[in-house]
């Protein structure tokens, strides 16, 4: 993360792109506890790159005045990795949607969380598909079939007789792999939102942040209302530190704690750990005439 | 020095076939034969066979020696090394009939055969008394884990079967077996005269072939396709690879991680290919240099992401190193069979460079090549080479590197940076120049969604086509400014009676089976295409006018190249296609020149 | 009962646009216009493109209608409504010189243009009005969520213009409104009766063009490709599905989890394309019938495994529902660009089928096709679809169900299962029996790698070649058998100056032209290909030889059609491509016909 | 899953095909386990599908005298999904490695949790890529570069420095994704593996057994020696029904518990729902005469 003594206001990242959000998008909360996170952190947009898969949410990076990679669905962390990797010195910050990131991309989060970059994701979890109108997301949570059959057919696109399947708990299974930070925000407040993301930068290592960003237009049930009902602070006494109790507070039923749930600070870094081998060759550097030697017959 | 009997004949090129199981050390036999070989200023040429099995089955190693360049591993065998009755019976069909074969006669002994001269070896007997012989002189504990010298009694007597002197490898085996003590070593250097013996005792008046030393003045390297790939990508600058292990691409992954953190880069391990690619996008975008390399399954994991560089306009080199068969299909075989996929896997059309390395040398400078082109027209690069190429083990001059040319992207000026500054800008040659992350005023987003010329989304139907236009102009832009330097033009100049058109790892075999046809005085014209996407069409009809017949020979089932010359082209020509999942030999070769010559 | 007036003209054809912000309604008054024109016995034929917007955004909604088939949507329009100035500016070039513009002038006022008949409509203002009208009279919490009815009124505008009856409208309105109770529905048909009076008020001697009402015999039904799709798969005997979201194939999920329960069928939402094909070739091993559907990017991520379903010979339908662009590109708009995709996206080779649906009622048998085919060769069929054919909402007969034919896999027979029992017994036609799991006898393991005749693992050069050719010889038997049906013929007989050769979802503008020409008395043939992989090229041939000039007309960048004919045929011909992203008029094909007839 | 009366030996469940590993592979041990929890559960051979990904363990299907399908890399459990939701009757028994499951396979694991179908999945946990010859797999246990830099460079093909990042845990995340039956087993203790088998094939509902199976080809280091220290029976009083007891279980750093670590016995199920839901329209099935009349113009 490259914080620097300049300070840029919330206004200097907002691009001339206006959003094609939806009124009334929760993506646009986020978008604004973005702009003030990277104030707070002082990052210099031309060293900022935020990078995205594909969804509503996923067009986020054009709205920001910095660079920007918006690639495939689902390829967010792959993309952020590479970025990261290539060029230390820049601060990375991946965003994008629940299916984006936890079902097509699902199986590059455990990955990252094992190489631990220093990136921020950020989830705009809207529960639902919105760029396709609609559909079940993994953090769906329609009613079962066999527990609610009458479910709105228009409103459920493809599960109009109620759901199949469990929602997954991102909290849960991101302490699971053992991911450095974790937290969770709301996007109908900003400013926790805002704390907790200025906190996922300056940390050291992969912070997710998976931000309540509700869908009015295609998931009228876990929306704004919804969410303010069944969210709470995380308790003062919680210690995020602790492993095992913060896989309890992500299984909680009472509803969902916001804050920094989890977070592991002295975590291996997989650039540091690439850093380190370089370093092992500096007096030693490699030359084409080296490696031919290798290979002499 | 060299031992000689009256009927050793002088030869100028021997083909050597190791069999036996993959356990048994083979290929280790192999691997030190080829070192030998080398130190004695020989140059050789190795085609191996895997077997599906992790460890046994029947393995096939095949050194072709002479002195001078090597085109091909040969046709039959003047020798085989039997080391067991599998390996006899499933390759020793590629053995000519005059040929020799020697065989483990503690295994088995295989019918004999009018013609072909034997020499029966008890190569286990040999070394398990070899090993008892020095059993008290030796570490207890090294003695536990000691095997019988099996390989060193096979090196004796296949280097007296060709005359080669026993110093040199006498000095190998003290510098291998050196640090497990006297007795090892001393153990190995007797078993190797056992070897010898044995042979010499057998030779009476048979014939056998005999290789003569030479002074070499310059260095060579032994290298595979696969190192000099890497060699090449290093060369050209890559610093960043990620990958995910897949037959026979795992070893470019291997290499890198042990030699690039030498040089400052990184090397990734992903979590599948889809990843891999990912990140080197990324790290593409971010301004490196980036590699993934795959085989036929991982590449069609990545079509979706290849098609992302094309549109987004992210240099980035993917190298397929083909393997044998569909699907999972035959990982341990060779094919040319990923060509289509190279050129086509693409949903709707974005560009891409597809070039093929021919020879292990090649590979170097093909590798180069792809850094150059994907920097110069910003897009994707995929590198074709194959199982047979990965792990041919050739000798070669190390590469000239005053010659290694380093092309980098082209960045925007001072000026061109700020606020009007357009990172998609439609330009003459549809190149535009690229800012990269910490330029100040380059801010853009990097996008494969449909966009105008600063990056931003749009979808009106003239946008689309302006965009497209300029993006596919790239790719002209490299045929008139490079098309004619992507073939290589070999054989007779003038009109020639039969051409060849071919890609790839066939370049060698063709070149020795039109050299063996213009020996024979049939005139013989052969183009290799260094780059088959986009095609370079101006030299490839420039040559096929002076072609009275052209043949397109390629490694597989239905033609590949063929279609794709017929759709860029209007020559006609006799395709000649096979997917068995081995290399063509020569002969396969000059019969259809011969053929078709006589049409 | 209709309304007259002296200068109206009695029209057979006319083509009716709207436009203007999505969010607005525009794409709900269509729908409801074309319920009204339906209703009249007319037929209709909706071309439509999506802002790539989710909400708001210009959409453009294009009805033609007349009573008999309609081919395509048009060229010009004949009345454009335009909602919006933004709506208008983007898609009002597409209007003809004389036609006529309705615009809504609470929002802006167009330049007056000569020939053009203007009629200007308060709109928004007619709109509010009636709804203060009935203010008092409505239940407070639905006045709450209450809008003014302003497609109302447009509708009755736009029936008036057209000079159609009012009531079945006015019925409409009752259906819709009754459950809101009786004063939102007099309010709604108080706004239809304001927006014709309106209209009827500027009629004066105005050109305004006149359908007429017909009594329909048969019934219809309204329905767009990805509906007719979806009901041939049930018809076909699909009975499982897995996908994952993606425009503009969604609808094909969103059909199926409503309907696919009641058949019996199961609809599953994957995590990505890759595990929704892999769940339909677990569930084509087992013996169901399996459907999945994507578009381009979707697509990208199957060819790992359509590359298994081949080597494995796993029965499986994937419809590729193509959009514009490549990587993200246009997701709303239209292409013919993963031609390619579908016949060369594979590594190495393995055999597959790629069928093309042309039309809306096509789309119904070429999916049953799909089926049939996957089953009678054990392979994967790729269905091409486009965007445009997929939203494409037409009128059209029911489907004659006694029409449909299903075709089964061939299972063992009781004598073939057992200890004998081959699952990938080399027959002749290449096809084997296939036994199911629950089979006693038939026990067997369906595999990518490279196997013998009872599937275990084999890599030797012979049985690689053998089970290659097995394979793909189903492909000729296929052509064989089927060849013939799988072209469709359009036009003269005997010789013609123009043929052309297309596919897909050009079917039916190519027809319009083909037949505008016709009447002009060029002498004009049409084949259109059903099956584009393995091409049946006997018939093309065929269809070539009475042609002087062909023209090879599709909706992408480079020509994929036109590159898989030149590999396939020897005809020559006129390629004529272009990639907007929306589909071709019929009048540029017609000036391609005249143009290359007059050479 | 389909038992019935007939009693089936291990032996019955043999194939003809002789199994390619290496002599002493750790998934012979598993296979010979497999053989016997089959025939504990009296599985009928045709009923049975045994399904695979590639590597070396996924060429177990060949050896077993069942229906098998040996697919791509990575692609076990949506093919098995596919097969079990075609064919409920079906005992479908999913297997493969350590590289195949939880790296490139990893995204469909937690979605497969989601739908909890009844399909056992046993993963021969070896640590390594055995097919490929060696590399690490996301449980390698290599040491960090930056703590170990002398990993022997022709041991560890891609990590010849040591690796840049930690290993998942497979038995937390499983936890974490509520995985309906969660075990850990040892090939070198086969009686336990078949009786954990059996276990996982009786669950109804997703079952996972890990089970440690080591490869003395290329990981001499997570060896049988190594297990056999390592390992330790679950404790007798282990509640498994404990979710947050059981994922503390499964960080336990003082070796790796074997049994039945986490169970759920009323999870529902995505068969059941579809089954529901085609049960809803017994009485009023489908026709295309009905399907027409909805679009009736
Ligand atoms: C490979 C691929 N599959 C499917 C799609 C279609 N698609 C675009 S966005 C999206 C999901 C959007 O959901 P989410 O990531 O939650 O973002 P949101 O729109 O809800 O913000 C899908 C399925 C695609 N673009 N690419
Ligand atoms: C798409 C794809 N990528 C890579 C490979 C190469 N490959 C085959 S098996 C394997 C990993 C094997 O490891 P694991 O799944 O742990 O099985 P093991 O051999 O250790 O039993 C890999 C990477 C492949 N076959 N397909
Ligand atoms: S569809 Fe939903 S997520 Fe997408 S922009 Fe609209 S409100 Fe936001
Ligand atoms: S390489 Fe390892 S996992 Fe593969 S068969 Fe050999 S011992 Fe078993
Ligand atoms: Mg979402
Ligand atoms: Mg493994």
């Amino acid at each position: 993360m490259t914080a620097t003594s300049t300070q840029y206001s919330p206004r200097d990242y907002k691009s001339d792109l206006k959003p094609i959000w939806c009124a009334g998008c929760g993506d646009f909360g986020v978008l604004n506890a973005l702009y003030k996170a990277m104030s707070m952190c002082g990052l210099k947009p031309e060293d900022t790159v935020v990078v995205s898969g594909i969804g509503c949410s996923s067009r986020l990076p054009g709205f920001v005045e910095t660079y920007g990679y918006h690639g495939v669905h689902g390829r967010t962390l792959p993309a952020a990795t590479g970025i990261k990797a290539a060029r230390p010195e820049l601060n990375v910050i991946a965003v994008g949607g629940d299916g984006d990131g936890y079902s097509i991309g699902a199986g590059h989060l455990p990955h990252c969380a094992r190489r631990n970059p220093d990136i921020t994701y950020l989830i705009m979890n809207n529960n639902t598909y919105g760029l396709t109108k609609g559909q079940i997301s993994p953090t769906s949570m329609v009613p079962l079939a066999s527990i609610s059959p009458k479910v709105d057919p228009k409103r459920w696109k493809t599960t109009p007789y109620g759901m199949t399947e469990e929602a997954i708990n991102p909290i849960a299974q991101a302490i699971a792999w053992d991911v450095s930070f974790v937290a969770r925000g709301f996007s109908y407040k900003p400013n926790q939102l805002a704390d907790i993301l200025a906190a996922a930068i300056s940390h050291r290592g992969f912070a997710l942040v998976d931000a309540f960003s509700p869908c009015p237009t295609f998931n009228q049930d876990q929306n704004d209302d919804y969410y303010k009902d069944h969210t709470y602070d995380v308790p003062e006494d919680h210690d995020p530190t602790d492993r095992v109790k913060a896989f309890e507070l992500a299984l909680r039923t009472d509803g969902y704690p916001i804050g920094i749930i989890y977070r592991r600070d002295n975590k291996p870094s997989m650039l540091e750990e690439q850093a380190f081998l370089r370093r092992r060759f500096e007096n030693n550097p490699g030359t084409m005439e080296k490696l031919f030697a290798k290979y002499q017959g | 020095m060299t031992p000689q009997t009256a009927t050793s004949t002088r030869v100028t090129d021997v083909v050597i076939r190791l069999v036996g199981e993959s356990g048994e050390g083979t290929v280790t036999l192999g691997d030190i034969a080829v070192q030998m070989l080398t130190m004695m200023g020989l140059d050789i040429y190795v085609f191996q066979t895997f077997p599906a099995e992790i460890k046994g089955g029947t393995v096939m190693y095949q050194i072709r020696t002479r002195s001078g360049t090597i085109l091909s591993h040969g046709d039959a065998c003047d020798i085989l090394v039997a080391l067991n009755d599998e390996g006899f019976d499933l390759f020793g069909g590629g053995m000519r009939e005059d040929g020799i074969l020697l065989y483990n006669s503690d295994v088995f002994t295989p019918t004999p055969q009018p013609g072909r001269t034997e020499y029966a070896l008890p190569i286990t007997t040999l070394a398990r008394a070899e090993k008892d012989a020095v059993r008290h002189d030796v570490e207890p504990e090294i003695l536990k884990r000691l095997p019988a010298p099996v390989n060193t009694v096979g090196l004796g007597a296949l280097l007296r079967l060709v005359n080669a002197p026993l110093e040199p490898a006498e000095q190998y085996l003290r510098d291998t077996f050196g640090r497990k003590g006297e007795a090892v070593v001393r153990m190995n250097i007797s078993a190797l005269h056992s070897g010898a013996k044995h042979v010499a005792e057998q030779i009476g008046n048979k014939r056998t072939p005999q290789v003569f030393p030479r002074e070499r003045e310059e260095k060579v390297l032994i290298v595979n396709g696969n190192q000099m790939l890497c060699m090449g990508a290093i060369a050209a600058g890559m610093r960043f690879y990620a990958g995910y292990p897949i037959t026979p691409a795992s070893e470019i992954m291997e290499f890198l991680a042990k030699e690039l953190p030498a040089f400052g880069g990184d090397v990734v391990q992903a979590e599948d290919e889809i990843s891999a690619l990912g990140m080197c996008l990324g790290a593409g975008f971010a301004g490196k240099k980036a590699l993934t390399a795959s085989s036929g399954p991982g590449i069609s994991l990545m079509v979706e992401q290849i098609n992302l560089a094309g549109q987004a306009e992210i240099p980035v080199v993917i190298a397929d190193i083909q393997r044998g068969g569909a699907s999972t299909g035959m990982p341990t075989k060779t094919s040319q069979g990923d060509l289509n996929l190279a050129v086509y896997g693409v949903h709707n059309e974005s560009p891409r460079v597809v070039l093929a390395a021919s020879s292990v040398e090649d590979c170097f400078w093909t590798t180069i090549e792809a850094f150059n082109l994907a920097e110069a027209y910003q897009c994707p690069v995929i590198l074709l080479s194959d199982q047979a190429l990965a792990t041919r083990k050739s000798t070669i001059p190390p590469p000239d590197l005053s010659k290694v040319e380093v092309v980098n992207r082209l960045l925007p000026t001072e000026e061109e940076l700020g606020d009007s500054y357009m990172r998609y800008r439609d330009t003459e040659t549809g190149v535009s120049p690229m800012s990269l992350p910490g330029m100040r005023g380059g801010r853009y987003v990097s996008t494969g969604i449909e966009h105008d010329e600063t990056g931003d989304p749009g979808y009106t139907p003239e946008l689309a086509m302006q965009m497209k236009r300029k993006r596919f102009r790239k790719m002209e832009t490299l045929l008139r400014e490079r098309g004619d330097a992507m073939v290589r033009v070999w054989g007779d100049p003038g009109e020639v009676e039969v051409g060849i058109i071919a890609f790839g790892s066939t370049e060698g075999v063709i070149r020795e089976a039109t050299e063996r046809a213009r020996a024979e005085g049939y005139k013989v014209g052969h183009l290799h295409l260094r780059m088959l996407s986009p095609l370079p069409v101006d030299p490839i009809n420039a040559f096929a006018a002076r072609c009275k017949r052209i043949l397109v020979p390629e490694l597989n089932f239905t033609g590949q190249l063929a279609g794709w010359l017929r759709v860029h082209t209007d020559i006609r020509f006799t395709p000649f296609h096979k997917d068995e999942g081995i290399p063509f030999i020569p002969n396969e070769i000059y019969q259809q020149i011969t053929h078709l010559a006589g049409k």
